[in-house]
């Protein structure tokens, strides 16, 4: 239902808006306010990062993001309730971000369950290639959650379609290498590369690493379904606060 | 990629999709290597040639006295050029790195070994070469980081979480997952995702194929015991390696006790039960970790030893029982190494003499007709600020202070 | 006692009285134990369990390349235990000193690589032990003292004279005279009274053994040239009596240039001509000296090469010219040492690092057919101090100054 | 006739003193000062030492007062004048004592014609066995000076014998092993050790090293010829001043 949620939304727009938070950076209040600025700047779908403490794919500004959020205190169990509370208050869909070893030490089974009666629809775990993931791979589709896998610039074509048939809901493909966080050009090769994913699956397509721009957002529309804008927003909160938050996102749809 | 790399459950390779590409390259390279015995010989010469392989075996006559039980026998990893075991993981990987055309390496390091030998290969090969290293660890192994500059490597230090070896290695990755088409990671130990558990225990299973051709030649017969310190387990690995088939010669791995247990005071993921299985760093094992799987803090003496996770090869062992794990604490550590150099003239490093510890504990009980295998797995010319703050020689001190007033002077 | 140990007039034994007894006992355990097959062969089981003989010839492809001009092998005497060639003749004095039945041993240092070797060896005979270290070596050599004091050695500062190598000879022999009945003074290098000179040189005979075999079994021909640092002359020595027998390899002394030539500056007996023959220490050689025949201060930034006299069999070598000397200054010396870090991953000591200085200079000349074979008399690893001050590294210095804050916080 | 004057001299007196001064320590006019001293106090003979940089064997004190002479500019040649000067003032024998570096760098042959002219009357050379002092033996013969070997503890009798055929004048008999001005224990390993001197040559003994007190002085009469006296002085003098020398040199001897 996630996908032809996105379908459906992309009817009457031509580019939808994800964004992203580290839960309970840099405290749980602040968190909530961020969600509501972002829902009333009309953001299509958020990723709800669950922190770890090692966040082996994210760049330094998550990377700080994800320990401050530790050494306040938050753990997994809050994020759930945080989560829960989301999900009831707002009608946009939440996908969790996280690393395995947070579901692992939950229990996969567990914590696949535990997103589903709190109505988190999908989740993205960029540590786990499907190849070790059969265990929450199972799990999801019992549960009809959608997993999330990543398509790189890296990919081969048959890796692209495997990895867009073990996934559900959309594909997030990564505008480039590197961690998030840092700058991307957006160019023919970033074309190219996003022709390719269109080829490897029918499913939406997710396009993060390096959105920052109302001029980025306008170079992806029409040739991605999701712009995903991540450790900018942090960035902007960090330095002029949390009301900055709509504005910022209304200037990059606009 | 296909799933692979697991030891009764544990390893695996947990990477970011970026890299697939990039292991399945790596993974290609060492199983051709692996089955080229050029390669194999080409790597021996290397050994032999820029380090002085095959090490000796050093029978520690006035150990073996004090403690009356069984000969003490100790590998000579230390005489390896760098003065570590880590140059055999190292060189083989510089060996791997030009097959695949690569032009820089990168590495992590704790005890600032790894980082010197990584730098060294680089230096050797031509390589450009970044080593990311916890902040804390530069302040503590000053000297290593001295010689890697020299070298031409460019030192990072990691600000980020416990700023130990563990982030080190992420930043590592972060690294990798940027520069991978000309830059291959060269992983310290035996950790991490597959293949590197696999790889760097081969490239260090010289170390037990020598040692047990070794004792046979100098006792007739094999070993007791082996003892290995364990720090991500590449040194234990290599010399257990060499004794696998030999159900009768008991493999203890040796951990770091620190200041005992309870997580933060120490780094054993065995031998203490304040580990439990989780997954990070891209490979599945025991980590110190907490209830929600965040890593904690680690404890030791020792940087080489201070790591929240360790082997999925020797955590395998564990759990079905072929190998000991037992831990040493930082005083009983300090102590052994005293000893070892007063009385053999041997100067372990502080990561080494945790084996020594358990070994002085044990060799009693055998018989002088048996023998133990000791690895010495490097010298503690690198840990000269550290072992003189352990034993506060106060003239150690006052040539510092020196020092500084001559700097303060200068400035 | 009858006159011996001349060569072409150089050498000799010019001790106390009191001496004299000592020195026939010396010298006839020495021949006895030169007669006698077994010692040598104990000899190199020892050196080959204890260190790791035969050390390896490493080609220096780098370097080779950026002098477009003979290849470069390099002499791994770095790789021996302790980190120096020093512990050839010390092991073999230890066996000596075994046989003679004494239970004691002093030496002099100046690197403080004698001073180690001999505390090495000391504490695996189970010897007794006193240094004598000169003050100002005391504290260009830090890490190797502390090292000496934890193996169990009295590491005495010498605070006479010039307060450096040669008065701590003076002091070891005075130690000596008194002590002589339990006592055997383990002499450094290839000076000093006869037997001495010869009985040192035997011992590192192993080094020029060894290179010449590998050499010929890596190029099918003979080098061109042999270079080696001349402090004592015991490390060339070594290197050289393995060719003493082929005119056509050129033999090459490098001597420390100091700041350049003139009484003070340097420590170049034979490449300079600021020295005259002399007697001193006991034997007849080149000395830097005044008019009168009193011994004038050196220089070097070496301590190892910090020397006023030179192996009296080297002088004889010199006068005959079957050996060049060349001297390298500390600026040169530093240069060479930083290329050869970084282009090869060695660690030349800076006494060592005066003969690739020279070597550096001439290769270039020769046909890439050829091939020159380098002593790396040892590792550097005890220079750090003096390294860093020499390249004026800010982040050591930043390091010892919070080092020192650290240690005035606890004082 | 340096033999001849200490028969005599020994028919009225049962044991001689022998003093040693460094020459130029503090400075050569102390030096001068030192020897009217001795003198005037009734010393029997005295030992120049012409200060070396490397002394061997001497212990602490006299290696301080040679370097320290040195330092204060105490070149050979300043010790010849002072050496002409008091052979010419005092009528007691003077011999010189020094290493042989000095000799060789002067030349062996022109050092002993020096000496011959300047009317000094023998040498003591510490690092100058027999065997390495052939041509040093032949110009001291020529000269008909007295070359002064030194008897050791540890010599064989073969080569206190040896040694005896070498000498002119006296010998010279360490009391002990070691370096000069330590502590030496006055007993009867020292009475057999003289006995062994004695059998091994007629010529006269000098017994020095540790030589310090009065005691010391009347222990020796009978067993040896001439007590000599070193460092003692020096660290009287150190201690007390010059004028202190003569009183301490008439209670050694009263
Ligand atoms: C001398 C030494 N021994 C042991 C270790 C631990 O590593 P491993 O367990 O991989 O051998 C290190 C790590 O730096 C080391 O430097
Ligand atoms: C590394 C090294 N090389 C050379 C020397 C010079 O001694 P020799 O000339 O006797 O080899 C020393 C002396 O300490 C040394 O430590």
């Amino acid at each position: 239902m996630l996908e032809s949620y996105i379908h459906q939304r992309r009817q009457d727009k031509d580019i939808l808006l994800m964004t992203h938070i580290v839960l309970g950076y840099p405290d749980f209040d602040q968190s909530m306010k961020v969600v509501e600025e972002m829902v009333a700047a009309g953001v299509d779908l958020m990723e709800l990062q669950i922190p770890f403490s090692e966040p082996m794919a994210d760049g330094p500004v998550i990377l700080k993001a994800n320990s401050e959020a530790l050494d306040h205190g938050a753990q997994v169990e809050k994020s759930f309730e945080f989560a829960e509370e989301v999900v009831k208050r707002f009608d946009i869909p939440f996908v969790f971000m996280t690393y395995y070893n947070i579901l692992f030490k939950y229990g996969v089974g567990a914590f696949v369950e535990r997103m589903a009666s709190i109505g988190v629809q999908g989740a993205i775990i960029p540590d786990l290639p499907p190849e070790e993931g059969e265990e929450y791979l199972v799990a999801m589709a019992e549960h009809g959650l959608s997993p999330i896998h990543i398509f790189t610039p890296n990919s081969s074509e048959d890796r692209l379609k495997m990895l867009g048939e073990k996934s559900r809901g959309f594909v997030y493909s990564v505008a480039r290498k590197g961690v998030t966080g840092k700058e991307t050009t957006f160019g023919d090769d970033l074309n190219a590369y996003l022709g390719r994913c269109r080829e490897a699956t029918d499913l939406p397509i997710a396009l993060g690493f390096g959105v920052a721009s109302n001029e980025d957002v306008r170079f992806i529309r029409g040739k991605a379904d999701i712009a995903v804008v991540g450790s900018e927003t942090i960035r902007v909160i960090d330095r002029d606060g949390v009301d900055s938050v709509k504005p910022f996102i209304e200037e990059l749809v606009s | 990629m296909d799933r692979r790399g697991y030891y009764d459950g544990f390893g695996g390779a947990f990477i970011p999709e970026i890299l697939v590409p990039t292991f399945d390259e790596l993974e290609a390279a060492y199983r051709d290597a692996r089955e080229d015995p050029a390669f194999w010989e080409e790597y021996k010469t290397l050994m032999s040639t820029y380090s002085c392989r095959p090490t000796p075996l050093t029978l520690a006559e006035n150990l073996t006295a004090d403690f009356g039980g069984a000969k003490i026998y100790i590998k000579r990893e230390d005489l390896n050029h760098t003065g570590a075991h880590k140059a055999n993981n190292v060189m083989g990987q510089g060996l791997l790195t030009r097959r695949m055309g690569k032009t820089r390496v990168i590495g992590e390091t704790g005890a600032g070994q790894h980082g010197v030998a990584t730098a060294t290969m680089a230096a050797k090969f031509g390589f450009d070469c970044t080593i990311y290293m916890g902040e804390v660890d530069v302040e503590r192994q000053r000297p290593n980081v001295f010689w890697m500059e020299r070298m031409g490597a460019e030192v990072i230090p990691v600000t980020s979480g416990s700023r130990t070896l563990k982030d080190a290695i992420n930043e590592a990755f972060r690294d990798w997952v940027t520069n991978m088409d000309n830059t291959h990671y060269v992983l310290g130990t035996a950790c991490g995702p597959h293949p590197f558990p696999e790889m760097v225990s081969w490239f260090q299973s010289l170390i037990g194929i020598e040692a047990r051709e070794q004792i046979l030649k100098e006792t007739g017969k094999l070993p007791k015991r082996a003892y290995a310190c364990v720090g991500g387990g590449s040194n234990a690995m290599g010399l257990f390696s060499g004794f696998f088939d030999d159900p009768e010669v008991e493999l203890v791995g040796v951990e770091a006790g620190g200041r005992g247990k309870g997580i933060g005071e120490h780094a054993a993921r065995l031998a203490y039960d304040d580990a439990t299985i989780g997954i990070a760093q891209g490979y599945k094992t025991y980590f110190l970790q907490n209830h929600d799987g965040q890593m904690q803090d680690t404890h030791s003496v020792s940087a080489g030893l201070d790591y929240v996770g360790v082997s999925p090869i020797l955590a395998a062992l564990h759990e079905n029982g072929r190998v000991r794990f037992e831990a040493a604490t930082d005083d009983e550590v300090v102590d052994a190494m005293s000893r070892t150099v007063r009385r053999e003239g041997l100067i372990p490093a502080l990561e080494t003499s945790h084996a020594f510890v358990q070994a002085f504990k044990e060799v009693g009980d055998l018989s002088p007709d048996d023998s133990v295998v000791i690895n010495q797995s490097g010298r503690a010319d690198k840990d000269i600020f550290t072992v003189a703050d352990a034993l506060k020689d106060p003239k150690w001190e006052k040539f510092i202070l020196a020092k500084a007033e001559e700097y303060r002077n200068l400035a």
